[in-house]
């Protein structure tokens, strides 16, 4: 028996190490996504954003951690106790367990799931149930009508989501994350460019999914403080954060695998453009090389010597990207180069992905619930559906009367957009028709 | 041992639908009401069916401090009202007096009050904006708002040394000259001004988001707009031309051309674009009165003793946040014998409870912020 | 100094005897009237002489007159770009009628006058403290008022000390 | 072996739950015991390689349903529940229908399985990808079911919306 569960381990010894990493590095990812949210607000807002904690607040989530950690875990009195105390924990648990169907690069995946996509998707759902058992256990109105209102925004546009998704999959076929990318690489374009209307939706659906502005009512902190985080402190707030930060990983990762190509390198089938494979590198040089020279600038000496390191570890990165490149490695090892540099791309993406979402969010005002549900009920629902039967007959027009897919879909797509304005127009003529109440 | 707890308070009537009302409390430490106003909403679901302002969590007295200080000692206590406009409330104070004496500052101190008090209508503005698209929900605005705030209250530290509470008049005029470059900052100031304002509008007004969030949105008429007392912008967004500095001039406003911006249906997003037009009309002040400021001394003939004879005065300014009016009774000696401070933030709020029936939680933020009030200046 | 125009005349051909007195201090026009009356007058001033908007209500406090308390209504009328000033004279125990029905901004005022001066105001529905906590005792803005009193009582209650001021 | 850990696992761990659902008598607890139920059975499911009923389960049922649930059971006044005293107590009924169903569902099996074989299963590793299967099936050969099924659903959604809206 012993045998069996070594054997056992042995066998699954991939998967394993990933999910190790997954679990690992994912909180530090979630708090440099905190970083990087912070600079980019800093930036666009005309400041400076932190920069006491390390060289450029390097070290800023690291502090913050572990002023999480060592603050007074407070439970209120009228709470119940046991509900209050498991709820973050769904909540992170749902979120990384979607993780764990996505492909990032053709290595590093920990299970190879015959419905992949679906798994995400559902298994991601889950996490509601931490956020309206937190809002309703903490026996407060503030986290109660919190946790309503994001369980009926997630209901709701997670509709969207799917259906959006249903266009994709419509594209490639199938449910797996991995042949999906493959399919994307066999179109010879993105989905994003072969559906671009079911991309929009899924970039709305999956800002509002993850209750990020312009849809972040369940946490609006001008009307509901933090919603149904309001009663929440020191780690197990901070878990709840991870949960949304490790959200908006993986709706960027299915954007990304499912819109954008996975770990395609953009115009992977144009050997023109092949000159794309030592962006990598050289970004990774630049970045080292920017560390070196803003090094000796900084006010202190362990800042410098901080940053010096974060050079050279760019430097590092930018060898190991470049080694496939030099043809005698590759031919050694042909599965570094898509390994390296798929996770690169698709990382990058993710990245990008998340920077638009942090665009929206320093660019927009929130919008108000009725206006939430009307958006998502009345127009990116129906929108969705259109979008399904639109490329429903592209793949007709292409399948069985041999229109290129440029054509097939151009047309889609046009008229999907028809539709869409329609609905706009609708729905704002209804707005105006629209009596308030206060107004009779 | 069963729990007791009740997941929604459910002691109030029931409505119609069979639903339980909500007695949802905001505040008084809320991060949207601004400072600490205290609001007893009651909901229906989401709906406010009823509301009510509980105040006085600032109250200082000061109507009380005024009759045990003399005319001059009181002048800073004014500064602490509307603390993002201090400089109004110094010269709405300080003319009340000079009204009482019968005398009159200067023209060269009148014309620098002006621009003085100008640059306050902006700065206060700045800050409604900048918080006012906060709690809505756009984070940006805030720092560009601040940003051109800062450029103002560095132009009032070099008048007079405070940045906030600047008790920059005295009665009877200005203590000190002003400082030499005071035309070439305000000059510089108010010259690129108009494209920032530009720039605010380019982020908010034509957002399909922001004016999803105000139009309509706590909608008063002109008639009960009036009928509420209200003044100011939330006056004059309903339709109401009015306008103390037209209407009634005082300090240098006679000598300079504007316009009085209106709009029509009284609702937030037309008291957001009155304001914005407001500060572009406010910066043209600015650059008409640093043309020309006349020479000659900055302050009036007025003793070191304030002694007015008896008799009583209502005089009222238009400050950022409507009529600023002070009502003083003097009883012949050194000390008023009462001052009534009429504040526009108390009365503008009186309106709340109208505006906010029938709309959603989401909106009383919206309806607090266009109101534009100080708890400084509400409690007092 | 004794004011004597149109508008005087208008107001004592309606009212008569309850327009008491008529001055003007500062240039600014005064009218005393009679309490009772004061419902009507005000509805006259919005309706017929155009004061659609009241300004600010309030109250001041002379302690040595027999009517003690002068109620102050500021009036403005946007058509004739006028200020009028009201004023009713009450002794402590006398109710003055409210005008929180001519206007509505008159209903925190006379809340705050109430608040103040414990002036009480006939007709008003929903008259209590604003500004001040329910439980506060006495008016503060009354002449004869003392803050030490409260204060040194205060700290005796809760403290359980001699107040040092 | 592992299969078989695996399987017991998730069996205990429904049978336990689905207890618990029951016993409880804070409905919000009896609903986390419910999730946790029906999670288990998808992870039988699972462990079937089952993959395309896993999913379902958990969307469906998990996902979809019992929020659904919760939110309404946050939505009711719940110390009402709490406080009342159960008036029909027919532990007695209640136990002998249980023991007649089980032993009705025992003697099936005995019988049966001294008149029928089986067969021995498949082991599931080898089984293929199941959704493409599903798929097949459902609109192939059970397609008018499969669409009398959606019409009836369509029917059941506009009767709530004509139900809870008063005016359209």
């Amino acid at each position: 028996m012993l045998m069996n569960v070594l054997h056992f381990l042995i066998s699954i010894w991939v998967p394993l190490v990933c999910a190790v990493i997954i679990v690992a590095v994912l909180p530090l990812v979630a708090g440099y996504i905190v970083l990087m949210e912070r600079k980019v607000m800093a930036d666009m807002q005309a400041r400076l954003g932190p920069m006491r904690v390390g060289p450029h607040g390097l070290l800023q989530p690291i502090a913050d951690a572990v002023k999480l950690l060592i603050k007074e875990d407070i439970i209120p009195d009228e709470a119940d106790k046991a509900i209050f105390w498991f709820a973050p924990l769904i909540s992170v648990t749902a979120a990384m367990l979607a993780m764990s169907a996505l492909a990032i690069g053709p290595w590093f995946q920990i299970a190879e799931l015959n419905v992949g996509l679906l798994f995400v998707v559902g298994i991601g759902a889950l996490g509601i149930f931490g956020i309206v058992l937190g809002g309703w256990s903490s026996n407060s109105h503030y986290s109660l009508l919190g946790a309503l209102r994001s369980a009926a925004q997630l209901v709701s546009y997670e509709t969207a989501a799917g259906m959006a998704i249903v266009g994709a999959l419509l594209l490639a076929g199938t449910l797996s994350t991995r042949e999906i990318i493959e399919a994307q690489s066999d179109y010879g374009m993105w989905f994003a460019f072969a559906a671009p209307v079911g991309f929009f939706v899924y970039i709305v659906a999956s800002i509002a999914e993850t209750n990020r502005a312009p849809f972040d009512l369940p946490e609006a902190e001008s009307e509901l403080v933090a919603g149904y985080m309001t009663e929440y402190s020191g780690f197990r707030w901070a878990l709840y954060f991870l949960a949304e930060y490790t959200n908006m990983v993986v709706v960027a990762s299915i954007a990304t695998t499912l819109f954008l190509g996975g770990w395609l390198r953009p115009f992977a089938g144009t050997p023109a453009f092949n000159f794309l494979d030592y962006l990598p590198t050289v970004l990774m040089l630049v970045v080292g090389l920017y560390c070196f020279y803003r090094a000796p600038k900084q006010p202190v000496k362990v800042q410098s010597l901080f940053m010096v390191a974060v050079g050279l570890l760019m430097i590092v990165a930018a060898v190991v990207l470049a080694a496939p490149l030099i043809p005698a490695v590759n031919n050694m090892l042909p599965g570094l180069k898509p390994g390296l540099h798929g996770a690169f791309w698709f990382l990058l993406k993710v990245g990008l992905y998340i920077y638009l979402f942090m665009w929206l969010r320093f660019t927009f005002p929130r919008y108000r619930f009725d206006q939430l549900m009307r958006l998502g009920w009345q127009f990116l629902i129906p929108l969705s559906i259109v979008n399904v039967m639109g490329i429903g007959v592209a793949l007709a027009l292409h399948r069985h009367w041999g229109w290129g897919h440029i054509p097939a879909f151009g047309l889609t797509t046009v008229l999907t957009l028809l539709a869409a304005g329609w609905l706009g127009w609708a729905g704002e003529k209804k707005d105006k028709e629209h009596v308030f109440v206060g107004q009779e | 041992m069963p729990d007791e707890r009740i997941p929604f308070a459910t002691h109030a009537d029931q409505t119609v639908l069979g639903a339980d009302e909500i007695v949802l409390n905001m505040g008084p430490q809320h991060p949207s009401t601004h400072g600490v106003l205290r609001v007893k909403l009651r909901l229906d679901g989401e709906k406010v069916i009823g509301s009510e302002c509980v105040i006085g969590y600032l109250h200082r007295g000061v109507e009380k401090i005024a009759e045990h200080r003399s005319y001059q000692q009181f002048a800073p206590y004014v500064d602490r009202m509307d603390y993002v406009a201090a400089v109004s409330n110094g010269l709405g104070y300080c003319e009340a007096v000079e009204k009482l004496l019968g005398t009159e500052a200067p023209p060269r101190a009148r014309v620098i009050r002006t621009i003085l008090t100008e640059l306050q209508r902006i700065a206060s503005h700045l800050f409604w904006l900048g918080t006012h698209a906060l709690d809505i929900g756009a984070l940006t605005p805030l720092f560009y708002c601040l940003r051109e705030r800062e450029e103002i209250l560095k132009i009032f530290e070099k008048f007079c040394g405070a940045r906030l509470t600047t008790h920059a008049f005295r009665i009877g005029g200005l203590q000190y000259e002003a400082y030499d470059e005071l035309e070439k900052d305000v000059e510089r100031f108010c010259t690129p001004f108009d494209k920032r304002v530009d720039e605010y509008e380019s982020l908010l007004t034509e957002n399909r988001i922001w004016v999803g969030r105000t139009k309509g949105i706590g909608i008063l008429s002109a008639k009960e707009a009036i009928d509420y007392g209200a003044s100011g912008p939330v006056l004059r967004a309903s339709g109401v031309k009015w306008d103390i500095r037209k209407a009634m001039p005082y300090a240098a406003y006679d000598q300079y051309k504007f316009e009085i911006p209106t709009g029509k249906n009284g609702d937030t997003f037309d008291r957001y674009i009155v304001r914005m037009e407001e500060m572009r009309q406010s910066r043209l002040i600015c650059l008409q009165a640093i043309e020309n400021i006349p020479t000659g001394p900055i302050m009036g003939k007025v003793g070191k003793v304030l002694k007015p004879p008896p008799g009583e005065v209502y005089h009222a300014i238009e400050a950022p946040k409507g009529e600023l009016g002070y009502y003083i009774v003097s009883d012949g000696t050194t000390q008023p014998y009462r001052v009534r401070i009429r504040p526009p933030s108390l009365i503008n709020l009186e309106a709340f409870d109208k505006m906010i029936r029938g709309h959603l939680v989401a909106d009383v933020v919206a309806i607090i912020g266009t109101l534009d009030i100080v708890l400084g200046e509400v409690d007092r | 100094m004794a004011l004597d125009n149109d508008l005087v005349k208008r107001y004592k051909e309606k009212f008569g005897p309850a327009i008491l007195e008529a001055w003007t201090d500062r240039k600014q026009a005064i009218l005393v009237v009679a309490r009772e009356l004061l419902g009507e007058i005000t509805v006259y001033s919005r309706d017929n002489e155009k004061f659609d908007w009241l300004s600010d209500l309030t109250a001041v406090d002379w302690p040595k007159r027999e009517k003690r308390f002068d109620i102050v209504l500021n009036m403005y009328s946007f058509e004739k770009n006028e200020r009028l000033r009201l004023k009713v004279q009450a002794s402590a125990d006398e109710r003055v009628p409210s005008v929180q029905g001519v206007w509505s901004t008159a209903n925190w005022m006379e809340r705050e006058v109430f608040d103040m001066f414990g002036v009480i105001f006939e007709g008003h529905p929903d008259l209590k403290r604003i500004l001040l906590p329910d439980e506060w005792q006495g008016y503060p803005l009354r002449k004869d008022y003392d803050i030490l009193t409260q204060d040194t009582a205060w700290v005796r209650e809760n403290l359980g000390i001699e107040s040092g001021q | 072996m592992l299969d078989q850990i695996v399987f017991y696992f998730f069996s205990f761990l429904a049978i336990i739950s689905a207890i618990l659902v029951v016993t409880r008598r804070n409905v919000v607890q009896s609903a986390i015991f419910l999730v946790t139920a029906l999670l288990a059975t998808a992870g039988i499911f699972l462990s079937l390689n089952a993959e395309f009923l896993f999913i379902v389960q958990v969307i469906l049922y998990a996902g979809g349903i019992m929020v659904l649930f919760v939110f309404v059971i946050m939505l009711i006044n719940m110390d009402v529940s709490l406080h009342q005293i159960q008036f029909n107590k027919q532990w007695f009924v209640g136990i002998v229908i249980a023991l007649a169903v089980g032993a009705q569902l025992v003697l099936a099996v005995v019988v049966s399985e001294s008149k029928v074989s089986f067969g021995t299963p498949a082991p599931a590793s080898a089984l293929q990808p199941s959704t493409q299967l599903v798929g097949r099936v459902l609109f192939n050969e059970y397609m008018l079911p499969f669409e009398i099924a959606s019409i009836l659903l369509l029917v059941a959604m506009i009767g709530a919306v004509v139900m809870a809206k008063k005016r359209i």
